[in-house]
């Protein structure tokens, strides 16, 4: 099953657009699925006082991540209806307007997809040891406080 | 012999490093005390204690070899 | 403003994944934008007795779909902080497996995409005059009903 | 001179035709007994009646030139 094929979460650098509409592409053989509910994080180019935001630099504490990922996946599954889910979360530098987060859930209903999707993106920003540094135009830096 | 102190984010960059070797200490609580007696900024952020990679809630026991993380606010995604 | 720029919604035949890619890449130039929000609608091979949809073939009143589209994007900008959104649908035959509803949301904050792109969805599917006829494996075919 | 009335999915299936040109009749309950009467069939489906492009809740003067819909339950997405 699905279920069990788990993909490295990790990706060095930004998420290509290209890489999420294969990943949809990737779909097209599960012909059970009705709904697939995708949310994806942009950086965004905050002001902060003279300041802007030129990327952000992303660490974590890898393997208390990949575990959690794991246990999300799992709870996931086990909360809602879904066919298939997909986690991917940036490393390292990201410019301001690239992606950084791509959460990816399919289902019958789309009910059960929008649901568990939006559920897995609060376990991450909550949940998961990233930390995001911003980077400013001038060098400076920041790191970030999400809200 | 000894605790692993993993240090991330804003943590790192108070401690100047990213990982700390301490002598065996009783609990979560007594490493606190040697970390803040050490790094007197640490007291001014909010950060949490992950043991073994779990977040703890409360004073939690320590053992040799325990590997314990000090994670300040989440910010990915 | 982005709100002006109306585009075409209905598209003939399936929604290619490179174009949600593409759709999604278009964006990286709004540097203000921290979220999107994706739908996609995909054909199910729904078992119905004896019979297998292989597709279904969508037809709809689209002079007065038209004008719903425009009123459901207005309401959109109007109900949530959003800074841009897309509807694509297809017309004609969508075989099981194909992309036939592509709803798109961009806002600074994560809430705002995620409720503006479910609030959408449930629109079009509740307002928006198309009519789903599913084909079956042996060419046979019955009027869709949505749920 | 009249009224044209568009015919969808099960509807256009019933009747045989997407389109019917009829004269004018006073509001919509007319044009729908008009119609079942023509088209027994449409009796036993649920539709609801567009007047110029806007669904309506209840019964509707009618008026040269009007576009009526006739509208099975949608099933887009």
């Amino acid at each position: 099953m699905e279920q069990k094929k788990i993909h490295k979460v990790f990706i060095d650098g930004p998420i290509n657009p290209g890489f999420i509409g294969e990943a949809i592409a990737k779909h097209s053989d599960k012909k059970n699925i009705g709904a697939h509910s995708i949310f994806l994080g942009q950086v965004r180019n905050d002001r902060i006082g003279e300041n802007e935001v030129a990327a952000i630099e992303y660490t974590a504490y890898r393997e208390m991540a990949e575990e959690l990922f794991i246990e999300i996946r799992e709870d996931a599954f086990k909360n809602f209806p879904i066919i298939c889910m997909h986690i991917y979360h940036s490393l390292g530098r990201v410019n301001a307007g690239e992606i950084s987060l791509f959460v990816f859930t399919s289902a019958i209903h789309r009910k059960d997809a929008i649901d568990a999707c939006e559920a897995i993106v609060e376990r991450i920003k909550k949940e998961v040891p990233v930390w995001g540094k911003e980077i400013f135009t001038n060098e400076n830096s920041q790191w970030k406080i999400n809200t | 012999m000894g605790i692993n102190v993993l240090l991330f984010g804003q943590v790192a960059d108070i401690t100047g490093k990213d990982i700390l070797k301490i002598p065996v200490v009783k609990n979560t609580n007594e490493l606190n005390q040697l970390l803040e007696k050490t790094y007197p900024a640490l007291k001014s952020i909010k950060y949490s204690i992950a043991v073994n990679k779990k977040v703890i809630q409360e004073n939690t026991a320590l053992h040799n070899e325990d590997t314990v993380a000090i994670l300040p606010p989440f910010s990915g995604g």
